[in-house]
């Protein structure tokens, strides 16, 4: 059979929550990176944890883009669509592409599922899906007959179906079986029937669609050309808490992470919790308030204090980052975004907590704030927002979101020789006839990090306003003025230890720019390569630096006629952005708890071309 | 030398700003008398306070401190103490501070049993913000929020510290120096949560609120000092007695009809005498009402927080090996793209 | 009309989204039945949830409802009940949402005792956030945040909610429908802050929790049911009795040696024999552990928050008439402008 | 002796707590205000409850402003000093006007209270008031002379040292004593010794000042042409409880308050919870959660619900006030606001928590925010705020501060029947078998309130996003952006039902806009009529509704030349108005946690107008 070579392609996995979507789409990722394709990945969970099989709310999906170039998104929409039950087709249909292929099980469109799924005729028989081309099998049926000599349950043998899906799309795709044969030999070692079971329905789903006549081809994707070297696949929440072990590793801090489980966060707390014999403490508390007073009061010990939440933790912590500010001791807040407002679509992602970081708080109560953008990227940003709070003894609010957190990219991981080191310098220890000063500042008006044991410095601090230099209580209003303007000069002065902005991509004058933070990356840099390639003098930056800006921005901002700020909000690093540089930014915003496609934006850069004309 | 500290030592150069004859002094003075006594440095004592009155602590008590905000000084107490299990933690706090917005981070402190001292300055008023009533305040309470008298019915104390599964629950009051400095002591000895209950005369907002426990004439009656293997005695010449009817505590006079072998005997280490012991509770303007104890009313052993969780990371390296940042990075599979 | 109203006229149209298997349904079932019985028309009733799978609870009750954020529901609650008193309140709540975050706002609601009704379904686990510990799980418990086995000591429901003062305790589970279906009856009658715990299975990330209590073969030796004015009996065929040494509970076994008189007579009345009753919460896993009981501990009477409430405003009412609005405005000194 | 009359004057009333000059400057207040005379009051109250005597920290001021024409503030620099003791003296000299009147208490400058004050030298004797006219007298000696044959103690004696102060400055200023003994007969009714030393001290400082010869004239204030009428005074704190009060009437809802205490918000607690004749029901809540939470659930039965609050408590707030934002109830959210960040200056004054207002929770989260400016407008902004809250469904955020909290000014307070009628509905009652939609919306996007007790309209609401229309759980992409768009025209809206911005004074042309909010109008209003007179085209404009902005705002800024925003805070209005409207408006910021005065701005103006000539 011919082998087609193709540029790139989007496959979504899609069925019930029981039907092992995940674990096939990851093993099917896995084997494609390991080809050296580039890709991107984005699993999209059921609200529920096991809503009733079949229905619409139970359809758990998990989308992978790969290609032989630079990927840099889960796909605006697919090309293959794998469904495993008719609410898996009805949910997903209205993202397919043209002509997109849709492989279905059609044990799974029996009219039990069509009723949960809402469909009033069948979708294989009603022509609807006539500018598809779908593939039909009975996946169930083939999986049970496959496995008919194992004593295993209806029930056991029915979970393997996944692995007849895997081995279908396998050879499809002109690939090799062993990775997942090694996959489930590690999974299944102590299970050998199971085992049994599982290989053999990978390969009778291989075999299947090598009998069949269905293909007039298979295909293949040639590698990407990736810089060279040893990759691995990352997702966004294991970054941040790989990039916080190696930040206590680079400062010499022992890390505290107090935190207080919440969607899409928890997962952090998790990996660290199993990183114990990293000298890695977690402490569940009993609320968002406890987790980070519980980090205030471990930074005040000298440890690499962090805490971990989403928006609705967020805004309960708010109290407490205040005195964090007050106090200028190094804290890592990090918000995982989801959307909102209140309890909102908790498991959807959005990025509508940036002005909560930036003002939602009592009073003047200036703080760093640093974005991720992408899931390998949330390891750098991590990094370097554990460095600033370290080095410059203030609190710091990481933004990374939903997206970000459990979408995957592969990732040319560094080692920990090459990371930066982080300067970490306790106060020494002191006569007990000189007074200690907790207040006087540095020439980057930072007070020195003085923790409990250390002799000659004891002293007391809190919420009050304190006395320039010496920390004590002050009401004295010029005092006051004073400390105000200095947390504020404390953070922006931050600006002169950060890396000017750089463009991302596209020139460095011209008609518009891209400006964006965050998960919105991947669909800029789609957006402007394409824009690019079409003509269009744009391009693309993207900030890690929200408070304070680098240095240049206005000045980048000013080359470009015009600047479109997209967000998945409605519209607030575009706020942030006209009041400071006076700059007629138009926001592009998305509020549907899912991604920016590249097609929207470059669709968005020529309506706004062509209106400004 | 540190083995020579005295009590001034403990002083910082901050004025004291409490109200004149508030009962805070009191307090202050018995905690800097106590802190030379169990021969630490001041820089490995923490105090940690929320907000109110008796949260200015901190400044006037020369160690480390923090005065941090309304409610949080226990839970900021925790992530210092599972970080540096080796300071010496003490936690100030008031009954608004520690029972109302606070009362969460207070019971799940007590139950896992970090090893702090909590020292709950009950006033039965809200201090600082100018007299409003407490969730201590005794129904009725006539106060600034409540013109009408108080209608939520107030916690006590140390029931509820018992409820929570607290491992030391105790009580004293500022003006017996001699006791307080002694449950002091014992609160410090303690390996766990100890959770102390003072009573603190607000002389602004408040006078008079424990007066028949301070007052000469009716202190001996109205409270009752309660010690570890001893009879329950209570009056000027210990004459009265706590007897168990059954549960029921009765006050009964020594002498004729009962001696003191009739007498409850007080065990720290019984929870279930502590329960009953933190429910002698009346109303003092109740008639016959049973005296209020003051004392060690429990106290027990059960593994800290900290030291679980340190052994915890022990294990964890002894058994896996320090962690290896690269092994870390590099996850379970890579792939590599050749040049 | 009002008074026929059935089970099924309490379900809502929207899909009831819990696992399959969950003990949650069984749950909103017994609601479901019960709800008929207390005669209340359906717009008279408001279920108040936090957040947590359980707290998905009032979608799936055709009554007024809020499913508000975690942990506040007590507090929602309570302010709805103090301006509505005539209204029906139940509270659905979790072991996170309720002990956890929401702690104080529980035990604050408990010592006010308001007049609602508290469902607390205690299954040991977060289900909604995918399997952490909470502040019920056992200690050692191995679950998403703590590989290593949990170190937090576990709260004891039912004695923190005596401790918190408390009117009403009690306990029930998912899997006797005729004993749930009892206790929320008890709940709904007592008049008064009622706090039922509800042992519920999280098949998911917690299975078999509560299996010793729930399965056939161990339920009649590892529970025990109580019921007021009786002696403490279990085992299959009530074989088994407690009997109380001094105040240590001990199991024993009827027949030659003891009898019916000898055990302890359950007395919900009483404070002392409750905060034993609670104490009685071995982990079932101990060598000569004694039943978990199960039914209702403590039931007393006090006065509701918003009984008092109201009895101000209206006494108010009727020492100052209803307010004036225009002397209210005018103030105690006025003067005037000539045009 | 010559009588001047003057035309306006500042006089500050300064010594220990102990020393009853809040009393002293509140008596002499209500003596000018019954003559007629405009004023405005602001008390300085010393952090701590009661201070150690004689201390800095101690003292406690009250300062009163009055005059023959409009007065709008409490006055920048003083007048005349009272001074009980030296720390009196030291806390307040730097307030004085050049050749002010100092009356000093010799007693209180004794070696104690100069070594408390940290004086090194007595300033009585140093040479260092030679630019003042300090009159010296021994209050302490002449009051307890007077007092000889009382047989109260000499502690209850020195209590009364404050009336004879007032009585000296009754004589100064060519008063009757009526009101004041009015007063105290009322106060001591049931204490007739009492009553009595304060009577005879009263009288005796009264004749002193007739015999002594310190004064060369007296001093007296034409009334102010104030409208005709009845007036009152007024503290900010009690008008926000009032209005409340009234709220509830012109609405026929119930008002419930759940409140937690925090300075400076506690009074309305207080005030309101001896309202409980007018149906008014105070639940003092165990934190701001529980006070928010409790205030959600009373509106969701149909109360006027309230919580009242200051900066920290807010903070707290946060994510309960999202959840009545996706509830869309009632709700109206007061918050004193007061020096931060953090706990900050507790007991002082400052406009910093509007961006907080604003942008303080997780995800996309509207709320209207209305800010009160003087300590009467307070009644107003807040019975509107309340109109608002009901007639559209919504939380309201009310902003005050510690200014207008306890400032006093006369007010012409209004009738019942002249206030503005709330025009409140419940959902009626329906037939079993109609389906109900809770948020079908009517043309001002309204959704019903459909209250527990009501047949027919069970129905559940929660924190997760709606469907529209129906109010079930919907996780659908588009509906979620139509609820986030359809919550913030919700907001916006609402500039259609109120009125359009106006000029408080000044062209509605010119070369400087001052636009303000909150409690700087008082020095806004004086420097913009300085201005005028001086011949500057300048006006002033006063923001009572920051969310939503009234329509014509953007227009009338584009009236000037320049706007300029004055704000007691780092610049938190004018980040709004240049993000929004693009108009590069200046700052002019003080954060000193006490008022902007009006001098300041005048020569705030005029640099401007210098440096952009
Ligand atoms: C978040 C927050 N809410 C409220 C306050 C105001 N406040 C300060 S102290 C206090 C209560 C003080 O009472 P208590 O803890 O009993 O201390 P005391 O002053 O009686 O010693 C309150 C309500 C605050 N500072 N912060
Ligand atoms: C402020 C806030 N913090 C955290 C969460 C995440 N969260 C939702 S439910 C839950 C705990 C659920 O546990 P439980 O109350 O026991 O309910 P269950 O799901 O077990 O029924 C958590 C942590 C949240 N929704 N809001
Ligand atoms: S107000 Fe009361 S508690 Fe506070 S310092 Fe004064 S006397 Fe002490
Ligand atoms: S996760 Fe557990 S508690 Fe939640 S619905 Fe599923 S089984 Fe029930
Ligand atoms: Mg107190
Ligand atoms: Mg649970």
């Amino acid at each position: 059979m011919e082998i087609k070579p193709i540029d790139h392609v989007v496959i979504k996995f899609a069925g019930d929550s029981g039907d092992g979507m995940q674990l096939t789409g990851g093993q099917f990722t896995n084997n494609t990176a390991l080809l050296g394709a580039d890709l991107q990945t984005f699993p999209d969970f059921p609200a529920e944890i096991r809503a009733p099989a079949g229905t619409l709310a139970g359809v758990s999906g998990f989308q992978l883009h790969f290609g032989s170039h630079k990927i840099f998104t889960p796909g605006d929409n697919c090309d293959v669509l794998v469904a495993m039950n008719a609410a898996a087709l009805k949910v997903n249909i209205k993202n397919l592409n043209p002509g997109a292929i849709i492989i279905v099980n059609t044990d799974g469109f029996d009219s039990k599922n069509l009723r949960l799924a809402h469909y009033e005729t069948n979708p294989l028989d009603d022509h609807s899906l006539d500018h598809f081309q779908v593939i039909r099998i009975d996946v169930t049926k083939m999986t049970r007959e496959a496995l008919k000599d194992l004593t295993l349950s209806t029930k056991e043998k029915d979970r393997c179906k996944n692995m007849f899906v895997l081995g279908f799309l396998y050879y499809m795709y002109n690939r090799q079986l062993d990775s997942t044969l090694r996959f489930l030999e590690q999974k299944f070692h102590k299970m050998p029937e199971v085992l049994e079971a599982n290989r053999i329905s990978l390969n009778t789903g291989y075999s299947f669609a090598d009998t069949t006549e269905v293909f007039t081809s298979r295909y293949t994707v040639e590698p990407a050309s990736l810089a060279p070297g040893v990759y691995r696949s990352i997702v966004g929440n294991e970054a941040v808490a790989m990039a916080l072990v190696a930040a206590s590793r680079r400062s010499g801090l022992p890390l505290f992470l107090g935190s207080y489980p919440i969607t899409p966060a928890s997962d952090i707390l998790h990996y660290l919790s199993k990183y114990k014999n990293f000298g890695v403490r977690t402490f569940q508390a009993e609320d968002e308030i406890a987790a980070i007073s519980a980090s205030i009061g471990a930074a005040f010990g000298g440890s690499l204090a962090v805490t971990t939440t989403s928006g609705p933790g967020m805004a309960l912590k708010a109290e407490a980052m205040g005195l964090a500010v007050m106090l200028e001791i190094p804290l890592l807040i990090c918000n995982i975004q989801r959307a909102g407002p209140s309890t909102g679509l908790p498991t959807k992602t959005e990025q509508a907590d940036l002005l909560q970081a930036l003002y939602g708080r009592n009073g003047e109560c200036p703080m760093p704030v640093i974005a991720a953008s992408t899931p390998s990227d949330a390891f750098h940003a991590t990094l370097e927002a554990a460095r600033i709070a370290v080095e410059h003894m203030t609190p710091v609010i990481l933004l990374s979101d939903g997206y970000i957190a459990n979408g995957a990219e592969p990732w040319r991981f560094p080692q920990e020789k090459d990371l930066p080191e982080i300067h970490t310098a306790f106060a020494p220890e002191q006569q007990e006839d000189t007074v200690f000063h907790p207040y006087e500042r540095n020439e980057k008006l930072v007070r020195p990090w003085a923790i409990p044991g250390t002799k000659g410095l004891e002293h007391r601090i809190g919420g009050l306003e304190k006395q320039a230099v010496t920390g004590n209580i002050s009401y004295d209003p010029d005092n006051h003025e004073h400390m105000v303007k200095m947390r504020e000069a404390r953070v922006e002065i931050i600006a002169d230890y950060i890396p000017e902005q750089a463009i991302a991509l596209g020139p460095e004058k011209g008609q518009v720019l891209l400006l964006g933070w965050g998960s919105t990356y991947g669909a800029m840099q789609g957006a402007t390569q394409q824009l690019l390639s079409e003509g269009y003098a744009v391009a693309h930056a993207h900030l890690r630096y929200i408070k304070p800006f680098p240095r240049n921005l206005g000045q980048l901002m000013q080359q470009f006629d015009h600047v479109m700020v997209p967000e998945i909000n409605n519209g607030q690093l575009v706020k942030v952005l006209r009041d400071k540089y006076m700059v007629p930014a138009v926001a592009f915003n998305k509020i549907k708890g899912v991604p920016i496609t590249s097609r929207e934006l470059v669709n968005a850069v020529i309506d706004l071309l062509a209106n400004k004309k | 030398m540190n083995d020579v500290l005295k009590a001034k030592d403990f002083q910082t150069d901050q004025e004291v700003r409490w109200c004149p004859g508030c009962g805070d002094y009191s307090i202050l003075k018995q905690v800097h008398t106590v802190l030379p006594q169990i021969g630490l440095k001041r820089e490995d004592i923490v105090v940690i306070s929320g907000i109110g009155c008796s949260s200015r602590f901190p400044y006037y008590t020369n160690t480390f401190g923090m005065h941090s905000i309304h409610g949080r000084a226990t839970a900021i107490a925790s992530g210092l103490k599972a970080t540096r299990p080796e300071l010496s933690v003490w936690i100030v706090t008031g009954d608004g501070d520690g029972l109302s917005i606070g009362g969460n981070h207070l019971i799940h402190l007590l139950r896992r049993n970090f090893n702090v001292q909590i020292l709950l300055f009950n006033n039965e008023i809200y201090g600082l913000t100018k007299g409003q009533y407490s969730p201590t305040s005794p129904l009725g309470k006539v106060a600034k929020s409540t013109p009408m008298g108080s209608i939520d019915h107030p916690f006590n104390p140390a029931a509820l510290a018992l409820g929570a599964d607290a491992t030391f629950v105790a009580r004293s009051m500022d003006r017996d120096p001699a006791h307080l400095q002694q449950m002091l002591l014992r609160s410090h000895q303690h390996v766990g949560a100890a959770f102390l209950e003072i009573y603190q005369n607000c002389n602004i907002f408040n006078d008079g609120a424990f007066e028949v426990f301070t007052d000469k004439g009716s202190k001996l009656t109205a409270g009752m000092y309660v010690q570890d293997g001893q009879p329950l005695v209570f009056g000027e010449n210990n004459e009265y007695g706590i007897r168990l009817d059954g549960f029921q505590p009765m006050a009964v006079q020594l002498g004729e009809e009962y001696s003191k072998d009739d007498l409850w005997i007080h065990d720290e280490k019984n929870i279930f005498k502590a329960q009953i012991l933190t429910r002698i509770f009346d109303e003092q303007s109740m008639e016959g009402h049973l005296p209020r104890p003051f004392g060690v009313f429990y106290a027990a052993e059960r593994a800290t927080y900290e030291d679980m969780l340190n052994a915890q990371v022990e294990q964890a390296i002894a058994s896996r090996g320090v962690g290896n940042l690269d092994l870390l990075l590099r996850g379970s599979e890579t792939w590599e793209i050749e040049a």
